[in-house]
């Protein structure tokens, strides 16, 4: 039942996708229906898995699994199956909800959103794509499957960034994309090798079974932590952590729906989803690793965020920013918090940026019909006074922005608050004092920035009248899922206190699972850390509330206001400034680090290949003669030349030989007397 | 001292030896220091000769007896009719290129 | 298992059909060019059907390799035989045909390929009679190699190949032919040599005692294999000895130089600019496969304490190549030479693969063999089609061929893809199991390897990029999309990519059982 | 003594034959109209007679005329290669352009070319270093002749002479040292010699100067480096059916003489052992020396030939090339290696008569030898190129060729007497051989010819003559058993 | 020192010196008269050698007819009108060199060497024994040598008598 049920929520929109792709233009402008119709489907179905689930089996993990290839009798391990197979949990049910509501949400949007491109079809068979792969990663029971669905999702995603492909940038976001998720998949290999070598498997099941029965990798714990670490590098490419964050905001050259479902709501948190997923087997080292990053993140992606103008790179700033608070509570060990984080995330940045895309929608439509196309439709410096202009947008606007700062009441308080509490108890346990300040830190930020976004989009003058006069509230289809995203990012669907999280359903079906790695390398227990969060929560609570209130206010005070010139701050800042601008110089110094080394380096293998490798082909003397002669010899003496291994020298020596052959008799009698009595000295044994 | 007087008062069959050796070198080098190739001809009649000595003090000082003046006699034969064909080739060569200097003759080199 | 033919074995067939091809398209006359088009066709397709059935009747559980009575649709008949005489034995060269887990692919692989090349070299215009004829005779050359279980046989295929492939670059080929076919003769040719001394070595090392009694000296593999048979005293009679570790690399370099292994591959890049499409085609989905082949056929049952003594070395210059290859594909502006470099570093995950010496990364080798012909193929394909329409195959003069030719490039892409290793298309399958089972041997040389799967993806995308992608420039904007027959040069080779990367099984279960009886052959020890 | 002639006589038909024949053509030049072929298709007769002879004569294994000839299998077997090469050569000369100018004297020709033969045949037999002089000698003779027979081109006339002048002085080095070796045994035909030696003389210093001047004399009949310089120049000059002649018959013939004399005269007491038959001559280590320059045959040959731009010149080079290969052979003189030559000398007869005769028919036509000109022939006259293609890649040793065969064997008589630093050089020469071979394949193959070019057209006989060739060479490629049985049971020579 | 050592070392000297001269002389019909004294010499040593049939036949071959035939040769290749004509030497150097080391060696191998004499028979004639041979075990040589004397001329007659010009140079047309 589950397992069918599963089944088909996996495959229905890859069925979309293969109908879309090979009859797309054949379906006439009903292919949208038809992608949308099936993902709700789906949706409708997970939702019955979900109920079933949390009803029926609340704490069993079913898994299903088929032998995918079988080598019979491998050496040393005897007949080893690569197994395919799926694993539900209450994790997973929970996310199958998330990715497919989400995902509907945004075909909905999208019919109206991208009506009339050209390639209209194609991206609905792109998202069913994305859909299928993204649902394959949240099912799967082993590493090898993740890791398939991994790239496929990685693959998807690049095609949807490059989705308006005949703009340079577009594609250049999307290898860009693309090539920094390898980065990170790359290491994700890595890991997968090792435990595949140590355990000869790739499921989850059988790879904790024997990592709680006390095997190692290589038998040493240093190659345990390095292939957690190795499989988290996957995550950090995935969920854009630092140092391989700098995709996520070019990223959103693609459609901004896609930027919602995609980059906001669902791929980027498979990272997170990953690092849940392996979470049993993460050693202490690894997870205070891990933690840190996310936390590093999170700080750099906040700071940079302040001081963006372009609303959707604002927002995929807050996104890296926010999934960094997540790999920080998974990190520290709150992981029903981070889960519950991604999901309520989930929620209310999707809508962030759908909202964004009505602002953009509309800001376009005006625009085109100025024939206007120098002013930038996503630059929040153009926009201005639109809440008057465009309701719907503005108030569920506002609700996602009080979620996401954390404001009570909204979904976003309570995930983001545990997560707090969760450092400041791991602080409290082990002192790693930086990682709550910089959470708090990071709360005030976001407060901050994300009121400036409010602010500078809907209240205050429009930089342009006759923009304004033209904006009109985009169309039921794109305001309804703003609707919807609005209710879920409301407190009562988590839990109904709306100041405790811990009391709610999510906590009683989501709980952090037991490390199963040798006990001198656990993370502090579990008992003992809930017991800190308890102690420092109301302390936390008030903290958090606090200083998004602060931000808050900084914002209106700088920008609605304008008590404070954001220029002279800008001044005041300096460095930081600056830094913050240009996103601390990271894409540059990647582009001349990487990019061009990478170059550098081919083109020099490559010169190295035509002439020295050749050049040492061509003969030794070559090396004397020098490359260049050489090469331009070649040419000159066409094929002559090219008797490769012995060309020039045999050529040479020929020629020499034939100097001898004179033609004159009596030389070549000498040539033979002398042959003979040097024939005569030399091989006489007396 | 006496010893070498004696072997000289005695000429015997190194005597012939060493007087068909000289000749044989004397007629090599002929053959391969003369520009004009009638003197490289008459170098080979020498050789001829200096192998045709051997053969005869064989017959002479070893048990090979008659048989090496068969041997000389063949030769003898030979040489004539090489020399005869030798000289044709060269009145030929002389029609052609009006010389007969080995190093004028060479059109066929390399 | 049997199978036969009016009287003649299968095997015969699917080796000789294009020999009789060949006569016919020398009968017909010059001008009907049609005919001879449709009789390489038909010659090809029947391949393609007795492959097929091979495929269908092979008994996936006999292993091969070095037992005579496990290879199946086996073939065998003195060819020469020359009675003994007081000073030397008895001297047998057998026709022996077989095949075994590790050949079954290949076969289908070259079939399918000789099929594709057949159908995308239907617009040679120039001479096509005799390049019909000189097609076909190569085919023979391959299927030949990979079917002959006796070591002179093998050898005259080998060498059977050069001449039509020098003659098809050089006079078909592009500007610079004579260069590249030259250069691609004398080092096959080189390499060739060293294997006939390596052959005679063995020739005079291995004898074995017929029912009659005399000793007699052979070229069979089989015997080769088996320890017993080296005559004692003889070169290369013993184990780790000095004369087996040369005879090892001199048979090595060979193959390498056919692999292409760095340094052995500057001819390769040249060969492939030079040479037109369809044997571009040929040249990287089956000639490469040869080297790696007879590695396999040959290196390693016949020298296993060679093969491990130098096992190391092989997965160094495995690791070499892929990185080397993919960093000089990065640094192309020619389609066809990065797809050639490419080539190099896909063959360098072979060898890695290979040299691990266990079921996973031989089997992982061994379908990357197979996996990158198809590949590849696609990949020439697709530059061939481009270079008819714009003839030109600077990477930096298209652009934006997406939106002229969304076909085309659908299925280009396919292809990009798969030599990206992209899940769900062959490619990555294969290399992961040569990845896995390397990493179990060498773990460095293995780390550092799989680093190429991120230049991979940079250098593909890039192309991707500068190709597909991007605005169209004026003068491509009247380009035709793919017709009906290049379609169908195409269509196989992707549902063999998809299919492949989707349940692999079928291909490994072939050769599941021949590659572990080899692993164990080698490292257990030595002959 | 009559009745030993008489039984001798009986055993001599062949030789006979041929002797009767120039007879005959001598009458006949005195009839005849002038300016046809009819005395060189009394040759040609005469020739397939003597050969009906020698077929007649296998399995015979005796020695005649008083221990001066042997007529056993080994010379059987190249009397039958010299018969084949003469049939082929009297063909080439009736279809020869060049020749066709000296109609008045082509009788003359052939009476020659009689002559030659029966120097070869005795060559090959003759057991009695006197009776080896005088064959050699008639051989060369008519050679020399032969060489300058176009007498009109200065480039055949200078050949001519060059070659006497050389020929004479190694045939007079070539008697002394037969002198000296007389003198040191006191034996002239090689099986009382080789009584005397394994007997045990201790004269090693004279005994190797007289083996390494006969060794000097023989080996300018094989231009064999480094006494081959004469090779080239001749051959250039010569007209090609001669110089195919040269190439192939008295070169085989050379190779014959020389084996069998080392065989014979130095094998130890208990016949040929496994080192071969050098331990009765202490005086130097031989087979180093046979080794050297069988090398240097190859390395030079080889590596001149890259440079020549004449046809007949490069030929020239790669035969002497060829003639290296084939002394690896004769460097371990086991009969495996005695077989192994008998075989390469075999195969190598087809391919590079074939070769010679290619270059002939296309200056013909063409009036050319330099390959440049070949340029675009391959569709000019593709039939001719094609076969010409086989020949050179035979003669470079590609399997499925007669070439590859013969070096098959020839490296393999080698590598079994572990000789591998000589095969080495082999293989990698070899390497280098493809490149000027390939050459003239490339020149014919990979040019266009202009449109305005005629194809050139031949007669069917030329065609036939051609097909007679190339069929052996594809043929004996794929299957040589009965070469090599042949060619084993062709080493039996008489007193071993 | 009896007389035939005398006679011997005079014959020697005649011919060593006058084959010496031959060599080094300038002038080619001094060579050609030199050369006849050196092998008029070596018919004396046959003379001491007991090969009196030999020493006729040295004089009669080589006296009477191939010294002729050379001098003939010198005459009808003589360059230009004036008969005494010089020939230069090349390489002189090392044909000197080579052929004195070729010599030293040989005569040091002779010196070296002891050979298997026997006792000089002293013969009346030699003619009867020599025909018998030839008609005995030296038949086949015999007739051998006939048939190449046989060529040879037919070779010679081929090469020496000109030919009636025909149209078009030949040799043109092979370059």
């Amino acid at each position: 039942m589950y397992v069918q049920l599963s089944l088909l929520i996996l495959f229905l929109p890859l069925l979309g996708f293969m109908i879309l792709i090979f009859k797309g233009k054949k379906l006439s402008g009903k292919a949208d229906w038809l992608a949308t119709g099936l993902l709700s489907l789906a949706l409708v179905f997970s939702l019955v898995l979900l109920v079933l689930k949390l009803t029926g089996s609340p704490d069993e993990t079913l898994t299903y699994v088929f032998n995918w290839i079988v080598f019979t009798d491998a050496m040393l391990v005897g007949s080893l199956a690569i197994e395919f197979g799926i694993m539900i949990d209450n994790l997973t049910v929970i996310m199958l909800v998330v990715v497919t509501l989400v995902s509907t949400l945004v075909h909905l949007y999208s019919m109206m959103y991208m009506k009339g491109d050209k390639h209209y079809e194609r991206y609905f068979a792109y998202l069913g794509l994305f859909s299928f792969s993204m649902l394959g990663i949240i099912l799967t029971h082993n590493l090898l499957l993740m890791y398939i669905f991994w790239e496929l999702v990685g693959i998807s995603s690049y095609l949807l960034i490059g989705f308006y492909y005949e703009k340079k940038s577009a594609t250049n976001a999307a290898n860009k994309a693309f090539i920094v998720n390898r980065i990170g998949d790359f290491g994700m290999f890595i890991g997968i090798m090792i435990l595949f070598a140590g355990f000869s498997t790739f499921s989850f099941g059988a790879l904790f079974d024997s990592i709680a029965a006390g095997q190692l990798p290589f038998g040493s714990e240093g190659w345990l932590t390095a292939s957690g670490l190795l499989i988290f590098c996957g995550a950090v490419g995935k969920s854009a952590q630092f140092p391989l964050h700098v995709w996520l905001p070019d990223a959103m050259e693609g459609p901004t729906p896609v930027s919602a479902l995609i980059h906001a709501a669902t791929m980027v948190a498979a990272g997170v989803y990953l690092v849940a997923r392996m979470f049993p087997m993460l050693t202490e080292d690894a997870l205070l690793i891990i933690a840190y990053t996310g936390a590093f993140t999170a700080l750099i992606a906040a700071s940079i965020a302040v001081t963006q103008y372009d609303i959707k790179k604002v927002l995929a700033y807050s996104t890296i920013s926010q999934l960094g608070y997540m790999i920080m509570a998974l990190g520290v060990g709150a992981f029903t918090a981070g889960i519950m984080h991604l999901i309520t995330h989930a929620a209310f940045k999707a809508g962030l940026f759908l909202g964004a895309g009505s602002i953009i929608y509309a800001m376009h439509n005006v625009l085109h019909d100025q024939h206007d196309h120098k002013t930038d439709a996503q630059d929040i410096r153009n926009m201005g006074g639109l809440k008057s202009k465009m309701p719907v947008t503005y108030w569920t606007f506002v609700i996602f922005t009080l979620a996401i700062s954390g404001v009570p009441l909204t979904s976003g308080f309570l995930s983001k608050d545990e997560i707090l509490a969760g450092t400041m108890a791991f602080s409290s346990l082990n002192g790693h004092w930086l990682l709550p300040l910089i959470g708090l830190t990071v709360a005030g930020l976001t407060a901050f920035y994300m009121f400036r976004l409010l602010i500078l989009t809907f209240h205050g003058k429009p930089a342009k009248e006759s923009i304004l006069n033209g904006i009109k509230e985009s169309p039921k289809l794109m305001t309804i899922p703003l609707m919807v995203l609005a209710a879920l990012s409301l407190f009562f669907f988590y839990s109904i206190n709306p100041f405790g999280a811990p009391g709610g359903w999510f906590y009683s079906v989501i709980e952090r699972p037991m490390s199963i790695v040798p006990g001198n390398l656990q993370p502090a227990g579990h008992e003992l850390f809930q017991d800190a969060v308890k102690s420092v929560h109301a302390m936390v609570m008030t903290l958090s509330v606090l200083i998004a209130a602060a931000g808050i206010l900084f914002a209106f005070t700088v920008y609605q206001w304008k008590r404070v010139s954001a220029d002279q701050l800008a001044e005041k800042a300096g460095v930081f400034y600056k830094g913050s601008v240009n996103h601390w110089y990271f894409d540059k110094y990647y582009n001349q680090l990487f990019v061009d080394g990478t170059l550098a380096v081919a083109r020099i293998l490559h010169w190295f290949d035509v002439n020295i490798i050749d050049g040492i082909v061509n003969g030794t003397s070559v090396m004397a003669k020098g490359v260049a002669r050489l090469s331009k010899w070649i040419d000159t003496n066409g094929i002559d030349g090219l008797v490769n291994l012995t060309a020039w020298v045999s050529q040479g020596s020929g020629k020499q030989l034939s100097k001898i052959q004179t033609g004159r008799v009596q030389t070549y009698l000498v040539y033979v007397a002398f042959s003979f009595i040097v024939f005569i000295l030399l091989f006489n044994r007396i | 001292m006496e010893t070498t007087l004696q072997w000289l008062a005695s000429p015997g069959l190194p005597h012939f030896l060493i007087i068909s050796a000289m000749l044989f070198g004397l007629g090599l080098m002929a053959v391969l220091s003369k520009r004009n190739v009638v003197m490289v001809l008459m170098g080979v009649e020498l050789i001829l000769n200096s192998a045709n000595i051997n053969f005869i003090a064989f017959s002479r000082f070893t048990d090979f007896s008659l048989n090496g003046q068969m041997i000389g006699l063949f030769v003898i034969i030979i040489a004539a009719a090489e020399a005869a064909v030798a000289l044709a080739i060269i009145l030929n060569i002389y029609n052609r290129f009006k010389t007969i200097n080995l190093d004028e003759v060479n059109l066929l080199k390399g | 298992m049997e199978f036969h033919l009016l009287g003649i074995g299968i095997l015969t067939w699917i080796v000789f059909l294009p020999i009789a091809g060949m006569v016919i398209v020398l009968l017909l006359p010059d001008h009907n060019r049609q005919a001879i088009r449709w009789t390489a066709a038909v010659v090809t397709g029947a391949q393609v059907i007795l492959a097929g059935i091979l495929y269908g009747t092979f008994d996936r559980s006999m292993t091969g390799i070095n037992n005579a009575d496990s290879f199946q649709f086996i073939e065998q008949f003195n060819w020469i035989s020359v009675e003994a005489v007081p000073w030397f034995g008895k001297i047998e060269i057998n026709y022996f045909l077989g095949i075994d887990g590790l050949s079954i692919l290949m076969i289908i692989l070259s079939s399918i390929i000789g099929l594709v090349g057949v159908i995308s070299s239907w617009n040679i215009e120039k001479m096509t009679k005799g390049y019909f004829a000189l097609y076909l005779l190569l085919l023979t050359g391959m299927m030949g190699v990979f079917v002959s279980l006796d070591f002179f046989l093998f050898f005259i295929f080998w060498e059977v190949m050069l001449l039509p492939m020098y003659f098809l670059i050089g006079i078909w080929g592009g500007p610079r032919r004579e260069y590249a076919a030259i250069k691609f003769f004398l080092y096959t040719f080189a390499g060739g040599v060293l294997m006939l001394l390596v052959m005679l070595a063995l020739y005079f090392s291995v004898a074995y005692v017929n029912p009659a009694g005399e000793s007699v000296h052979t070229f069979n593999l089989l015997h080769m294999m088996n320890p017993d048979y080296y005559v004692d005293g003889s070169i290369l009679s013993g184990v780790d000895t000095t004369w087996r570790y040369v005879a090892w690399l001199a048979l090595f370099i060979s193959f390498a130089i056919k692999i292409p292994l760095f340094p052995f591959h500057t001819w390769l890049p040249d060969a492939h600019v030079e040479a037109p499409t369809p044997i571009s085609v040929i040249l990287a989905g089956v000639l490469l496969k040869l080297g790696t082949y007879g590695l396999l056929r040959i290196s390693f049952p016949v020298f296993p304490d060679g093969t491990n003594y130098f096992m190391f070395l092989m997965a160094i210059l495995g690791m070499i190549s892929i990185i080397y290859g993919a960093f000089c594909a990065m640094a192309q502006d020619d389609f066809k030479k990065l797809i050639a470099y490419s080539s190099i570093s896909h063959m360098g995950i072979v060898v890695l693969g290979i040299a691990a010496m266990n079921t996973q990364g031989m089997v992982g080798g061994v379908l990357q063999m197979f996996n990158h012909g198809i590949i590849t193929a696609v990949l020439f394909l697709a530059v061939g089609v481009l270079y008819d329409r714009t003839h030109t195959r600077g990477l930096n003069d298209f652009g934006g061929i997406a939106t002229q030719m969304p076909r085309y490039t659908g299925i280009a892409m396919i292809g990009m893809f798969a030599a990206l290793g992209l899940p769900g298309f062959n490619g990555f399958v294969s290399e992961l199991f040569s990845f896995l089972g390397a990493f179990e041997a060498f773990r460095w040389v293995t780390i550092i390897s799989v680093s190429g799967i991120i230049l991979t993806a940079g250098y593909i995308l890039w192309t991707v990029q500068r190709v597909y992608l991007g605005a169209l420039p004026e003068k491509h904007k009247n380009l035709k999309d793919l017709t009906l027959r290049e379609m169908f040069a195409f269509i196989p080779l992707i549902i063999l990519i998809v299919l492949l990367g989707i349940y692999p099984a079928p291909a490994i279960e072939l050769m599941n059982v021949s590659l572990s009886h080899l692993v164990e052959i080698v490292t257990g020890g030595a002959p | 003594m009559v009745e030993n002639i008489l039984h001798s006589i009986s055993h001599f038909f062949p030789e006979i034959v041929i002797v009767i024949t120039l007879c005959v053509i001598i009458i006949a030049d005195l009839f005849v109209k002038k300016k046809s072929h009819t005395t060189g298709w009394i040759l040609f007769c005469g020739v397939a007679l003597a050969g009906f002879f020698v077929f007649l004569q296998t399995g015979w294994n005796e020695s005649v005329f008083y221990n001066m000839v042997a007529v056993d299998p080994f010379a059987s077997f190249f009397k039958i290669l010299v018969v084949i090469i003469s049939l082929f050569v009297i063909l080439f000369s009736m279809k020869s352009g060049e020749l066709d100018e000296y109609k008045v004297r082509i009788s003359e020709y052939y009476m020659l070319l009689a002559g030659m033969i029966l120097g070869m045949f005795l060559m090959v037999g003759s057991t009695n270093l006197l009776l080896m002089y005088l064959a050699f000698e008639m051989t060369s003779i008519s050679s020399y002749v032969l060489t300058g027979f176009t007498k009109r081109s200065e480039k055949s006339a200078e050949a001519s002479m060059k070659y006497i002048i050389y020929g004479a002085v190694s045939s007079g080095i070539f008697i002394y040292g037969i002198s000296l070796l007389i003198g040191i045994t006191g034996e002239m035909d090689i099986y009382g010699i080789n009584a005397i030696l394994v007997s045990g003389i201790d004269q090693p210093l004279i005994l190797s100067i007289s083996v390494l001047m006969i060794i000097v004399g023989l080996g300018f009949k094989l231009a064999i480096v480094p006494f081959h310089f004469w090779a080239p120049d001749v051959y250039e000059g010569a007209p090609i059916t001669i110089a195919a002649f040269l190439a192939v018959a008295s070169k085989f013939a050379a190779f014959a003489m020389l084996i069998r004399f080392f065989t014979v005269s130095f094998m130890g007491a208990g016949g040929i052992g496994e080192l071969g038959v050098w331990q009765t001559l202490e005086g130097m280590n031989w087979n180093l020396v046979l080794a050297v320059t069988a090398a240097l045959a190859m390395i030079v040959g080889n590596l001149t030939a890259l440079r020549q731009d004449n046809i007949k010149r490069m030929l020239a080079y790669s035969s002497i090339a060829h003639a290296g290969y084939i002394l690896m052979g004769l460097v371990v003189l086991t009969n495996e290696g005695t077989a192994a030559i008998l075989i390469y000398t075999f195969m190598y007869l087809f391919m590079n008569l074939g070769a010679f005769y290619v270059a002939m028919l296309f200056s013909n036509q063409l009036k050319t030898e330099s390959i440049e000109e070949y340029k675009g022939l391959g569709y000019r006259a593709p039939f001719v190129s094609v076969s010409l293609t086989v020949f050179l890649v035979a003669l470079t040793g590609f399997p499925p060729t007669a070439g590859f065969i013969a070096k098959l064997y020839i490296f393999g008589s080698a590598v079994s007497a572990g000789w591998f630093w000589l095969v080495t050089i082999a293989g990698i020469t070899t390497v280098i051989s493809l490149f000027y071979y390939i050459r003239v394949v490339r020149n014919m193959f990979l040019y266009r010819p202009d449109e305005a070019v005629l194809p050139l057209q031949f007669d069917l006989a030329s065609r036939l003559i051609l097909l007679f060739l190339l069929v052996p060479t594809l043929l004996l490629g794929i299957y040589f058993t009965p070469v090599i049985e042949f060619a084993r049971h062709s080493i039996k020579m008489f007193g071993v | 020192m009896e007389l035939t050592t005398l006679l011997f070392y005079l014959f020697a000297l005649v011919t060593v010196s006058a084959a010496t001269k031959m060599v080094l002389s300038k002038n080619i019909v001094h060579s050609a008269f030199a050369l006849m004294f050196t092998l008029i010499g070596i018919a004396a040593l046959y003379v001491l050698l007991y090969a009196d049939f030999l020493a006729a036949t040295q004089l009669l071959v080589y006296v009477g007819g191939i010294l002729i035939l050379i001098l003939f040769g010198v005459m009808l290749t003589s360059q230009g009108h004036s008969f005494s004509s010089t020939t230069v030497t090349v390489n002189f150097v090392p044909a000197m060199v080579l052929s004195v080391t070729v010599a030293a060696i040989l005569i040091y191998a002779f010196a070296a060497t002891e050979w298997t004499l026997t006792e000089p028979v002293e013969r009346t004639d030699t003619v009867y024994d020599l025909g018998m041979l030839l008609m005995g075990n030296y038949i086949l040589p015999f007739i051998v040598v006939g048939i190449l004397l046989l060529v040879a001329i037919i070779g010679a007659i081929l090469m020496s008598t000109r030919m009636a010009a025909v149209t078009g140079k030949s040799s043109n047309s092979l370059r």
